[in-house]
């Protein structure tokens, strides 16, 4: 019989295949002016082939519909490990939207633009604050480029000291940011690795440690969500070999209220404001990656800088160490003030009751999943806790088939593969925006995997089921990439 | 905290669970040392009606955008949003997803970024985009570093007037990397003499740029200049930066760019005091590998089912580290939603419109101001909507006077040049009116 | 196995269930005046017993989850009969969120409201201009309400001319309203039959237009779909024996900008803004339902009136013959907002394009369905069509089956049963809003349908089979409703 | 037209499949005479940036309310709306849908109306609540039918101040079917006395209706009052047009409502001049049968699993026809929605300081202001947020006085009583700050 209960569902075409002659979803205002004499042919393009012809209703239909193939963290959990997940405020929307902040031009004279300088200059001393740290730069847009700019302060710094040095020391379990700015300001990297506690391997430290190290890249808690216990040693060891010390902050949630970089010997480090602060993820981004320093470091930062003058807010370029520009402008500004909100409606205490519940939150997942799951590293987890697939070997059964599996439970898979020391890696992050309802259902899923691992491999190595693409074979569409649409080819009319 | 779900119960229950009795146990692996014994000197917790208030009166602290005039351009611009912009970024299946990492969960996102990919290389008549960069100034930078990677060059000659922040931002991002960037100044007419350009242009230049329109707002012979990038051996690197333009004027790919790169913030995306943006990049095939940044790609599943799934990550960061063709991993997702909205709602039709609306408004903004006595255009050639206004005295003190009438008279170029000091860079979009234009002359001609 | 494929989901629970104690999802703003003594026991509460406790992420994800067990109008085909589900610009909702309108307190002093007096000024007559009536009242606020209002200006009219008359005469296929709304008003209702055509059998009204007929409520195009050709006639036998005719507008979308009632013979009549004028449904309203009349019946409008004064608006209630109030304010202003946008945004042009293309899609989808299914009546269709399920009743298939079978498929079902002189009606308005892709997917499904029904009558009875829920026991609910949560009764402690 | 999918090339093709020419021949059943030979006289179309620029135009004519301090109560509160409520009431599946008569594709709006009609009963202390009515006053009427159709009496009592619009809008409402309204002034403490009213009910009352707190703003004594109709056979019906007096108020089912109606704007739903706001009732459960409007009930599928419907429709238009209990059919679902959201956000915590914080400020407003010369509060007994302020002159005067100084002080009760010529009717929510109240006290000393 040819009926199905579940009929399938109709694909939702792309834009340029809803399009049709004649349409379009805007009008440009009425204009009662002059009409401008065309520019000659020489200067301008004949219509834009293939852009597609839409009314208003077809645009919001089509990417409504696109929205409801997506999960959203709103809607349910996403322990995406290393991404810190959290709560995305409804009112730093409507902040952010204010018509004062939305439409003031960047290039607009100071005096016009007072409240936009003002959150700047809050937010870079609640950073301080929060950090420990003695000054921050709003500028970069994420957090790699975050890593960007204080590496390029390093380099900077030892330049002004005579010799920009050669090498920045990683560790193997660090993000691959790390490696990539490192590698952009110049620098060659070595790697550290990673000792029996997931931790800095102290004396491999210790012997890569010449003098031609630049800075040691640190992120703690590392990405094993476990803290660099060692950190007081790690810096006083770098910092005896003439290194500097950059935190990568991007954990900074796990001890936000708790503890302060700047009180543990480190000289620069960002801090992601869509992780730790919440601004919105967006699908991947906008981000934002403000980089804070120790004062020996101050004189480097990008410029301009907001400075206070008499009773107003000036920018100032009067920095002649500064490393310049990192940005077109001040950085993003609309990520600023969610974080400022959000920093506001926290305060101290809300601050650390974050760091507490993330750290809480994970623990729990870990206390109920351990054993189950293999957990590679037992060293006290903070944020997040790191479990792999050994256990599930002997069915054949990898971390990427648990992760697909999840879906059809209704659940955002954890962060995969990653970190790099641990093999086939599941990266759990469920951050403080979790209540137990969600924890529950989350090891619930995983439990009912790991059984359904042993009673039908197969199932989870075909999953998801319940999705509206089954799993996608990355390794074919890489092979032959299809990175835009093209008009079909029309059969020759004979 | 009214953002954490966990209340006092559930808190104490999920410490039960771990055999805790106070939330410090759960710091014990951070030394002692190190906890702080006092709480944070914050200011304290704000309930969401005086949050809302605080920042509500900070930005009533800016000017007033509806009850002023701006001429502003420089790199960022006032164009109309439709509201459907607005309306679906703010659906959290987009805002509050992140990174498209399990395609399965996010088939919304990817597809929306292949249409994007889509609509750049049909803007710039080139092959290949990716899912967007930081902003405009960087993706100039990621500009030179893909042409340094490719030609192994390390010369780059700037042609004529480029944004001054982006090579400001480029200088900064390439410079430790061994890249020397060159300037060819522009010639009388506002416009590099594609000539200039040519001599300058040598063996180990990997790479010409040039922006079209350009900082001054002429539109450069993008085609001439092109052509003497490939007799060099070097790439063509076309910077827009107002990418309305892109509806009227030829397509970098049509002139002969291998690289189009630049600032999308025009299409949907407020101006937020300089960010968040959103920069492009579109290359030719054949650089796709050394592209920067995030790819979307079609695939299948075993159904045969078409969906969309990030692809060659093998150029990037989390595979490839210190050997990435960048080390961008968040990107400007959201705005590059909001982007494809705003192609998608103005269209074919729509797009060429507003730029031809755009030019009309600033023909008829420079033809009123250089009426006013003492003003005059000094570049004569065509322009997009933005231009230069010569004034017979110093323009930043103008600048400061219109200001009080709540007009907003442009940018002083002496903000970049100081020794340009009665130039006004003026910008004019389908934002500013017949009226306002009007009274603009008036009381520039006051003022004067 | 106990293995599923599809594990079930879990269900969204209650508010009331996630409730823990302590918690609160908002905060009241810092005060810093003195705190008032409490009011003595006898005029207060003690806690609100049962009232939930939660964060702000909670409610967030509570709704969020809830808004995706909804279809949306803005995802799909929503040809729900009747209720004209056309596409709600999203303008308008900026629009009527200005700080400026949706601040303002309806008892402002009228100087300080000059903007939202103008917005109801012009939209009172845009709505003349369109109707081709005399004057309009916005204050009622929806369709029912607009036809109690018209209704009793009907029998203030006759009241002021010595009698009120006793009965209001109501073709068979109307909507329920109409007689409710007329028994409201203190009016005895009479059915006049429908004939083969589906209109008004020209020879029962004339049989029933005595002089105690207050008034006849006429749908046209009726709910059939149907335009009543003979309105001039029948407006004829109405007047002459001393009777008015009142609109029911609901179905203005099949006409507006071709036809105006106030051409036609009509003495009153309202129009929903939430149906023409695309103000939102929002799941079941706010609507707005203004009725117009003719010059006549004027003098009995609803006060307060917006009226010019030099060069302001004023709010007057000098009208002696006012039948009063019938909102607590001016209606629903916001509707109003919305409705003034939209015809601004259409202008003449656009709205008959509206009407042109409504009738357009309703008609094609009656060319491609009709034969496969019913058709009752073979007059010409406006704005919508109504089919039966008498071709299925072979198979045992009803309407209702029909209905549920389009939710797997991915789309709403037209309104069922209505018409009630239609037995198993499918009543289909696909409004302008839709386009051939999903006209086309709509009839596909229904085709399917049909087939479905020869070929699985038991499965179509079963369906929904891929919704959140499946078909739900109504018939059980009302027997014992359960009409609010009520805190689970705790088992004794022994 | 933007708003609608087809087009030229479309609308061609689905004419063709109809075998039509042209448009107009779609209109061939409606007499040629009917047709319009020309087009509406109306405003040109207007693109969407034309359509936002006036609005705007229009929205700043009124009063900016970030620029001023409103004191005005009288059936309409300013209430901090907390940002949730707007997200998540603009996502489309709640505000482009339609009453749920589909129960499986509407399970989102149902179970939303369950949770609203509990939040009610909680609030109001009593049994069953329906999914809302049009507003505060058409429930005062929809609430006096059902008492008429309970009781077969065609009296009712209103006792001492209830909203006069209100009463208006009761009265055309009701008039026609032969239901009389009897109003008992109160007495000299703004509040009614329960003997009056005692004395006013007889045998063919159907019902006593009184507001809590009442339009002076003062707490009526509910209990005896409802007591009094009790005793006379009548219900008790209490009418709340302040909702956030809830919070803090003896519940109306505590006192002895069999009743409990009104006004929830104060929940989360704008100003927006005077609606969309939102009516509730609340009966106790042997009434349920003869409640108006819609209702939403638990029920379950063949697998047992749990979901909403709407309910018990038999006493409604579409299935009774003249014999419903009313005539509504299109609520306010959204401001319903709205509401909820309010509430669950405030929480039971919330609810309540709330409460407490309104009369905080309002005490603390009746302070300073009864200080000011020549002012004083007639009626001392316990308020609310509302009371009444003696003025030794015109209050109509000062009011408009006050205005000039971004002051809206409060309403002049002529408006609604002309002899009362002196007293102003204040009200102070959360959202009058203190320098607010402060500065109101001092300017009103200057107009003095
Ligand atoms: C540990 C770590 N470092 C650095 C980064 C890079 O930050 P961004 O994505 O903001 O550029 C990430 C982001 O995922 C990260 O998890
Ligand atoms: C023909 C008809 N008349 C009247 C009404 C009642 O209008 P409202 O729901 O706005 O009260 C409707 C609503 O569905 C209708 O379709």
């Amino acid at each position: 019989m040819s009926v199905q209960k579940n009929p399938p569902r109709r694909r939702e075409g792309l834009l340029f295949e809803k399009s049709a002659p004649g349409k379009r979803g805007c009008e440009v205002p009425a204009w009662d002016g002059p009409v401008a004499d065309a520019l000659d042919a020489r200067w301008t393009r004949d219509e834009i082939e293939g852009f597609p012809e839409l009314s208003e209703r077809e645009v919001v239909r089509h990417f409504t519909r696109l929205s409801r193939l997506n999960y959203a963290n709103d809607e349910g959990f996403y322990p995406l490990g290393s991404c810190t997940m959290k709560y995305n405020p409804k009112v730093n929307e409507k902040i952010a939207r204010l018509d004062g902040f939305a439409e003031a031009h960047p290039l607009m004279p100071e005096g016009a633009v007072q409240g936009c300088l003002q959150v700047m200059a809050d937010l870079e001393r609640y950073l301080c604050e929060i950090t420990g740290m003695d000054a921050f730069t709003l500028q970069p847009a994420a957090g790699a480029q975050g890593e960007f700019t204080g590496i390029k302060m390093v380099r900077a710094y030892h330049q002004a000291h005579g010799n920009p040095r050669q090498i920045v020391l990683i560790p193997d379990s660090a993000h691959g940011t790390n490696p990539a700015s490192a590698h952009l300001c110049g620098y060659r990297v070595e790697e550290i690795t990673s000792d029996e506690r997931g931790c800095v391997h102290l004396g491999d430290l210790k012997e890569r440690m010449r003098e031609d190290v630049a800075v040691l890249m640190l992120t703690n808690p590392n990405t094993l969500g476990v803290f660099e216990r060692e950190i007081g040693e790690i810096c006083r060891v770098v910092h005896a070999g003439g290194g500097l010390v950059y935190l990568d902050g991007a954990n900074l949630n796990a001890f936000v209220g708790v503890a302060r970089p700047g009180d543990m010997g480190v000289d620069v480090m960002h801090t992601n404001l869509h992780k730790t602060f919440s601004t919105p993820h967006g699908g991947g981004g906008p981000g934002s990656g403000p980089v804070g320093v120790k004062e020996p470091l101050s004189r480097f930062l990008p410029v301009p800088r907001v400075v206070r003058h008499e009773s107003h807010w000036k920018w100032s370029s009067d920095l002649p160490h500064s490393i310049g520009k990192v940005h077109g402008f001040y950085g993003n500004f609309g990520m600023h003030v969610r974080a400022a909100a959000y920093i506001l409606a926290n305060g101290a205490e809300g601050l650390r009751e974050i760091a507490e519940t993330a750290v809480l939150n994970a623990n729990y997942l870990r206390k109920r999943l351990e054993g189950t799951y293999h957990l590679p590293y037992a060293s006290a987890s903070l944020h997040e806790v790191i479990l792999s697939d050994r256990n599930l070997e002997k069915f054949g059964v990898r971390t990427l088939d648990v992760a697909k599996r999840l879906m059809d439970y209704g659940i955002h898979p954890p962060t995969i593969y990653f970190p790099l020391i641990v093999k086939g890696a599941l990266m759990i992050e469920p951050t403080e925006s979790e209540g137990i309802e969600d924890l529950d259902a989350f090891v619930d899923a995983m439990l009912r995997i790991a059984k359904e691992a042993e009673e039908d491999p197969e199932m989870l190595r075909k999953a998801p089921h319940t999705t509206p693409v089954g799993r996608l074979d990355e390794a074919a569409a890489a092979r032959k990439p299809v990175l835009r649409w093209t008009p079909p080819v029309r059969p020759e009319v004979s | 905290m009214r953002y954490i779900p966990s209340g006092p119960a559930e808190r104490k229950k999920l410490l039960l669970a771990l055999g805790l009795e106070h939330a410090e146990q759960l710091f014990d692996s951070i030394p002692e040392t190190y906890r702080l014994k006092q709480p944070l000197d914050l200011p304290p917790p704000h309930s969401e009606a005086d949050l809302m208030a605080y920042f509500r009166g900070l930005s009533r602290n800016n000017l007033d955008p509806h009850d002023s005039a701006v001429f502003l351009g420089g790199g960022a611009y006032r164009h109309f949003i439709p509201a459907v912009v607005d309306h679906l970024i703010s659906r959290a299946e987009f805002y509050s997803s992140y990174t498209p990492y399990q395609p399965e969960f996010s088939q919304g996102t990817l597809q929306s970024i292949f249409e994007f990919q889509t609509l750049i290389c049909q803007l710039t008549g080139l092959d290949v985009a990716n899912a967007s960069l930081y902003d405009g100034a960087s993706a100039l930078a990621e500009g030179i570093l893909l042409a340094h990677r490719v030609k192994r060059r390390r010369k780059v000659v700037v042609a004529g007037w480029v944004h001054p922040d982006y090579l400001r931002v480029a200088r900064t991002l390439t410079e430790t990397l061994g890249i020397e960037i060159v300037e060819v100044g522009a010639g009388g007419g506002g416009v590099v003499e594609p000539e200039a350009a040519a001599r300058a242009l040598s063996g180990d230049s990997a790479a010409l740029v040039l922006q079209q329109p350009n900082f001054l707002g002429r539109v450069e012979d993008a085609e001439a200049l092109c052509r003497a990038a490939h007799k060099a051996g070097a790439l063509g690197l076309v910077v827009v930066n107002e990418a309305v333009s892109l509806g009227m004027l030829k397509a970098p790919g049509s002139a002969g760019a291998d690289v189009a790169l630049g600032e999308a913030q025009s299409f949907g995306i407020p101006l937020s005091y300089g960010g968040p943006y959103l920069g492009f990049m579109a290359v030719r095939s054949e650089f796709v590998r050394e592209l920067p940044g995030r790819l979307v790609g079609q695939a299948k599943d075993s159904e045969g089912r078409i969906g969309y799934v990030l692809t060659l990550a093998t150029r990037e960061q989390h595979i490839r580290r210190e050997r990435a063709t960048s080390n961008i991993c968040t990107n400007q997702g959201l705005c590059m939603l909001a982007a494809t909205l705003f192609m998608a709602t103005l269209g074919k039709q729509g797009m060429r419109e507003l730029a031809q609306q755009n030019r009309s408004r600033a023909e008829y903004a420079k033809a009123v101001l250089s009426r006013t006595p003492g003003c005059r255009v000094p570049y004569s050639g065509p322009s997009f909507n933005e231009f230069v206004l010569r004034l017979p005295k110093d323009a930043a003190k103008v600048h400061r006077s219109l200001l009080d009438k709540q007009i907003v008279a442009g940018l002083p170029l002496s903000e970049y040049f100081p020794d340009r000091t009665q130039d006004l860079l003026i910008c004019v979009t389908e934002t500013n009116s017949r009226a306002q234009i009007d009274r603009f002359a008036q009381e520039m001609g006051r003022a004067l």
